[in-house]
């Protein structure tokens, strides 16, 4: 079922986690399928069969048996089954075994705002500095990040572009700063809305990076496309265009671009005080 | 309606005089006991429990819901089931939200 | 009941299909205006499709009114959608369900006069009708009509430009409508059922009215009282719905914030999860007196299925946190929530099943109302069975709030309900009018209509597993997940102009035929209900019978053995 | 042609169409009450920063003791309205009924106090979320006693003529109307702690 569902649209899955939820989706696909091809045949049997031509009286009693009853239990057996034994731990997993720092996850905080994801990195202390909504301003603190504070220090953003290491627990917070937009990441199964006074986590790990990735894709009408986050709430006019852009990289490449972050920082701050001086 | 006699009318008004008297203290009970020292927790069942008396009081004497059609009845019942789903059962889910 | 055939002066014009309070007069004043609103929700749709075939291209002939060069622009397509989803449901579909078919049958089929406080009738169709006008109005205040989906989350619809006001004073109005409506359907089928028409011998519809008259009654006012606290928050800055410490495009709203955007979401679905039932309860109902009549033979299951809709419109008011998975839920409560909605899923199943197997020792006569009931059949069994995997919140991880949805919806409502209501219309229109709808037009209005219908909808599924969000007004042409299956777009809108131009034999069938129809006799389909054995066709103005009828059996007596006429009609001693 | 059971009842439900329509409609103003009552749980839990507390504190206890008195006794007097329409005696119908206005008058009155010393404050509903759900509440709340007395009036003055034509109808209507005004009485009796006291 999985292959089927992959021919007609279904993304791979590049997540640790998003294979239970395919299994899941297979699961009930097939119990989709099952009961539209039964129920299907008998009714185009019954079209054909009992049509007034061939059948000039009808049978007051119809059908005697209760084979049916058997059938509507069974089908709610299916879905139980399903869901005990599939769904309900999925998701518990998913919203009680959220991992932070100390698991060995990578935190990372995700503020959306209208048509834009703003990605906030904790930096080198791996703390994340304190935000105040009346510091901010869209053009250069678009968070509010509070530079008064320590921790704040080498706290960087970016807009619109995730960056994160594969194999390695990913836990985002997601918050927004005006109205509910929602974080999707079709490949990864991954999907939360971000409501605005409310920090919201949650978690993923990626099993391949997106050059992997984009390997996978060379021939295909997708190639040089890798991933992207896309808005999945109604969030005002420009939500079509909140388009995201995330970045799997090796545990190495991703050291090598915080650095690079480190340093860009550095040179920004420089900038500042150059600029200072000059006024 | 309901078929009440001269006599049974009557009688009723007593029961209303005796319901109004009831009402006027447990009004000056609530305010009384909001003065009480509790904690919010208790506060709030309490005037809760004092206010629902009152209100089966009114529903069931002045609205003659005691000696209603079970049809009615059936109906407020399915009501007050309702009622308390949507009272209760969004304030559940928010406590429920892994983050806050 | 008295025999006299004139009790009544000669009415004015006005109080006559007016300000009638006769229920059929009411009941076809809802048809139409109900019609018409179901045709201008269905324009703004296929304009819509146009952006999403052809995103960005100039639109043909009617561009101009959308935007500059003839580009739709984003905050009209987000309009046109909100519209479009609250002109469907609320002035569409439900007033066609419930208020023209259920107020013009309901009390036909149970041997009553008319409903039991006429009065109350008539207001109610014209609060449905100012509320339809207000909705209207919203198109031309600055801004635009309402923009933030039907669904109106805050807080982007309490930021929202004027369009949302008038969008809630409009919903205000038709909620009192729906009350006032339900409060009349309830009391008539409680108070006003002839003699000897017991519980288990109303017809299957007449059920499904009451259960629909319980939901709405019950359902909406928590969506009136969520009405309210927006329009607070829109007008007397308020925050119901607004945390503190909103950014909104750079500036600091100054609000006092302490509220809660989720506030909302409980209060709309806890009536918007019931309404999708008032949508398909009374097709089902329409489908089940059509299937009965046209198979020759009883509903199978009758009790059952009574039962099964009583309980799946008791479960439909504690399932409604399905649609909010994604806002960060906990494992108890969406535990809660996903078995609830897997335990509603049975009743239908069972309804559905009760149908099919009623077909089984049938003699079917396929005449276009026919058709259209069969239609329903399984394409409510695709928008049913899509609903699954949407109600457990590990799936719906990846489905949620995408094209899957629109899809699952669709089904269920388009092909669906607004299939049931065709096969209303073929069915009962000789009764309402007198005169035969063409049956060449009608088969080529189903066929057509059906083609088309899943031409539109089945690949939404497609793009839904590929992900693809919904209210994009790109289609989503610039997500990388849509380069596989976004070219379907083209077909789908393709699909649903046909379908537009597939309504217009049935437009002109209902001209035609009742002008110049066939002449129906008062029991054209030789049914057994009320409406059919003891009304002429149409129905007595202002009381329906001669005589009001006495009934003493069930309501689908069919090919009963050792009858020689075929059926025996309800009334017959 | 006349509807069936609109004065008498009907033998196998026990009701007139009235009764139970009116019934019907209060159940759908229990869930509009419920919708708002559901919105000050949600929005009372999620309090931080105890709006809510320190608002009802800013609330005139005695007055809205006073009016609760008032709208129970209004009540008593609704019902023994309908009581004396029973026993066929007019003139105390009429008594009771202008005192049921009278005293819905005298609520409203008070309420208009209240609600100017609140705007003299500057307190508005935007003030604070318990300002809000209470203005928005009472506000309800007022337009339901408004209503009534709309309706009251009418069955005292002019609507009175039917008391002659029809006196059972007319003892239905009023039993209808009573059954309205206990509700809102009910209400008021369950937002005065949750408002004022807690
Ligand atoms: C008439 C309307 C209608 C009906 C009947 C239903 C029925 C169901 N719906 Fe649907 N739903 C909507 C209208 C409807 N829905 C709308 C409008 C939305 C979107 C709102 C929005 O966000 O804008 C929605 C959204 C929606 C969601 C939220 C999705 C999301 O936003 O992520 C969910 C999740 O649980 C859901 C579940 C269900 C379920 C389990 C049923 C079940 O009741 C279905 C049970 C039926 C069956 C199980 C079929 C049984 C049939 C057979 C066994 C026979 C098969 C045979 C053949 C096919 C031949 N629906
Ligand atoms: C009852 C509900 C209903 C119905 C029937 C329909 C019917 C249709 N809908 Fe709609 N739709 C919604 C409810 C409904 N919809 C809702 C709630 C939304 C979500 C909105 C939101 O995002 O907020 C939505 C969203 C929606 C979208 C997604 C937009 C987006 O996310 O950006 C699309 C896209 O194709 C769509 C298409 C269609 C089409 C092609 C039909 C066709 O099937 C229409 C077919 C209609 C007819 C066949 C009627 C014909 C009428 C007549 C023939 C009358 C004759 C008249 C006279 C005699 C006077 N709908
Ligand atoms: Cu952000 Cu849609
Ligand atoms: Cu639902």
């Amino acid at each position: 079922m999985l292959d089927i569902l992959q021919k007609l649209g279904l993304p791979i899955n590049v997540s640790v986690h998003g294979g239970e939820i395919d299994e899941v989706i297979s699961l009930f696909h097939w119990l989709m399928l099952f009961l539209f091809i039964g129920w299907g045949l008998f009714f185009l049997y019954t079209l054909y069969r009992f049509s007034a031509s061939r059948n000039p009286k009808a049978d007051y009693a119809g059908v005697k048996s209760h084979v049916s009853s058997g059938l509507e239990v069974a089908v709610a057996l299916i879905e139980f089954v399903i869901l005990i034994g599939f769904a309900l731990p999925i998701w518990a997993n998913r919203v009680n075994d959220v991992p932070n720092k100390a698991d060995g996850a990578e935190e990372i905080r995700v503020v959306a705002q209208q048509y834009a994801w703003n990605i906030h990195y904790p930096g080198n202390d791996g703390i994340f500095g304190a935000r105040d909504v009346n510091l901010v301003d869209e053009e250069s603190n678009p968070i509010g990040l509070d530079k008064s504070d320590p921790n704040a220090a080498d706290d960087f953003t970016t807009i619109n572009q995730l960056h994160i290491p594969v194999n390695k627990q990913i836990r985002i917070d997601l918050s927004s700063k005006d109205v509910i937009h929602s974080f999707f990441l079709p490949e990864f199964r991954v999907k939360q809305d971000a409501i605005p006074g409310m920090s919201i986590p949650l978690w993923f790990e990626a099993t391949m990076t997106s050059e992997d990735y984009l390997e996978t894709l060379v021939g295909s009408a997708r190639e040089g496309k890798g991933f992207e986050i896309a808005c999945a709430q109604l969030c005002g006019l420009g939500h079509y265009r909140m388009q995201g852009f995330l970045t799997v990289h090796s545990e190495e490449d991703y050291t090598a671009w915080l650095d690079e972050q480190a340093q860009l920082l550095l040179e920004e701050d420089d900038e500042d005080e150059w600029g200072d001086d000059d006024w | 309606m309901s078929g009440h006699s001269v006599e049974d009318i009557k009688k009723s008004v007593k029961i209303y005089i005796g319901v109004f008297a009831s009402l006027a203290v447990l009004t000056v009970v609530t305010v009384a006991a909001s003065y009480l020292d509790l904690g919010s927790g208790e506060a709030f069942f309490l005037a809760m429990i004092i206010a629902s008396v009152k209100g089966t009081l009114v529903a069931g004497y002045f609205m003659h819901l005691f000696t209603e059609k079970t049809t009615i009845l059936a109906v407020l019942g399915l009501t007050f089931f309702f009622l308390i789903t949507l009272m209760f059962l969004p304030y559940i889910t928010f406590i429920d939200h892994p983050a806050i | 009941m008295s025999g006299h055939t004139d009790t009544h002066h000669e009415e004015s014009f006005w109080r006559k299909y007016i300000f009638s309070i006769d229920h059929k007069v009411i009941g076809i004043q809802y048809g139409i205006t109900a019609l018409v609103f179901l045709l201008f929700g269905f324009t703004l749709m296929m304009l819509m499709r146009w952006q999403l075939a052809y995103p960005e291209q100039p639109m043909p002939w009617f561009g101009w009114l959308f935007g500059e060069e003839g580009i739709m622009l984003p905050e009209v397509y987000n309009s046109l959608g909100a519209m479009h989803g609250t002109i469907m449901i609320f002035l569409g579909v439900v007033p066609l369900a419930v208020g023209a078919f259920g107020n013009y049958f309901v009390p036909l089929q149970i041997g009553a006069p008319d409903m039991a406080f006429p009065k109350l009738n008539m207001s109610s169709y014209w609060c449905y009708l100012a509320g339809g006008i207000v909705m209207m109005f919203g198109f031309f205040v600055p801004g635009g009509a309402a923009n933030s989906g039907w669904t109106s989350y805050p807080p982007l619809s309490d930021i929202a430009t004027t369009g949302q006001t008038v969008w809630l004073f409009g919903m205000v109005l038709l909620i009192t409508s729906s009350l006032l409506g339900s409060v009349n359907t309830i009391t008539t089928i409680v108070q006003l059922r002839a003699k000897g028409l017991t519980w288990m011998r109303l017809p299957f519809f007449v059920w499904t009215q009451f259960i629909t008259g319980f939901l709405l009654l019950l359902a909406f006012p928590p969506l009136e009282a969520a009405g309210v606290l927006q329009l607070m928050d829109r007008l007397a800055g308020t925050s119901f719905f607004l945390p503190s410490g909103l950014v909104v495009s750079g500036e600091l709203l100054d609000v006092s914030g302490g509220g809660s955007p989720l506030l909302w979401q409980h209060l709309f679905w806890f009536l918007a999860h019931p309404e999708v039932y008032v949508l398909i309860l009374p097709a089902m109902g329409i489908v089940g007196e059509i299937l009965a009549n046209n198979t020759r033979k009883p509903l199978w299951g009758y009790k059952s299925i009574v039962y099964a809709s009583s309980f799946l419109g008791f479960m439909s008011f504690v399932v409604w946190a399905h649609h909010m998975f994604m806002t960060g839920m906990g494992s108890t409560i969406s535990a809660f929530f996903q078995t609830t909605t897997m335990i509603i899923s049975i009743p239908s199943v069972v309804i559905l099943t009760a149908m099919f197997i009623s077909l089984w020792g049938g003699s079917i006569r396929y005449n276009t109302a026919m058709l259209f009931a069969l239609g329903f059949l399984p394409m409510f069994g695709i928008g049913g069975l899509t609903g699954l995997p949407l109600g457990i919140a590990a799936s719906d991880i990846h489905l949620h709030d995408t094209y899957y949805v629109i899809g699952h919806f669709h089904y269920v409502v388009a092909p669906g309900t607004i299939f049931a209501l065709f096969a209303g219309i073929y069915y009962w229109f000789p009764k309402m009018t007198g005169k035969v709808l063409n049956e060449r037009l009608g088969k080529i209005h189903f066929w057509t209509s059906m083609i088309f219908i899943n031409g539109i909808f089945a690949p939404m599924f497609i793009q839904g597993l590929a992900g693809i969000s919904r209210r994009l007004w790109d289609g989503g042409i610039s997500y990388a997940h849509a380069t596989d299956t976004f070219y379907l777009n083209e077909m789908m809108s393709t699909s649903a102009w046909l379908l537009g131009l597939a309504q217009i034999p049935f437009i002109i069938n209902l001209i035609i035929s009742l002008k110049s129809g066939e002449k129906a006799n008062d029991n054209h389909w030789e049914a057994t209900t009320l409406e059919w054995t003891d009304a002429p066709s149409p129905p007595l103005p202002h009381r329906n019978f001669e005589v009001i009828p006495e009934v003493h059996r069930g309501p689908y007596e069919y090919s009963v053995p050792g009858s020689d006429k075929g059926f025996i009609p309800q009334s017959e001693a | 042609m006349e509807i069936p059971y609109n004065v008498e009842e009907r033998q196998d439900t026990g009701m007139y169409n009235a009764k139970l329509g009116i019934w019907l409609f209060l159940a759908s103003e229990v869930m509009l009450f419920g919708g708002l009552f559901s919105a000050y749980v949600f929005l009372r839990m999620g309090d931080i920063t105890g709006t809510f507390a320190s608002g009802s504190q800013e609330l005139n206890v005695p007055l809205a003791t006073f009016n609760t008195l008032v709208l129970i006794s209004s009540s008593v007097t609704m019902i023994m309205s309908w009581v004396s329409l029973k026993l066929g005696d007019i003139k105390k119908f009429k008594l009771h009924l202008g005192s049921t206005l009278l005293l819905a008058g005298v609520f409203l009155v008070v309420k208009y106090f209240e609600y100017t010393a609140k705007f003299h404050h500057g307190i508005y509903p935007d003030t604070s979320t318990f300002f809000a759900i209470y203005f928005t509440l009472t506000g309800l709340h007022m337009i339901h006693i408004l209503g009534g007395m709309v309706v009251i009036f009418y069955f005292l003055v002019p609507g009175s003529k039917m008391m002659k034509t029809e006196p059972e109808r007319f003892t239905n209507r009023i039993e209808t109307v009573g059954l309205y005004w206990h509700f809102v009485d009910l209400v008021w009796i369950f937002l005065f702690p949750i408002l004022y006291l807690l």
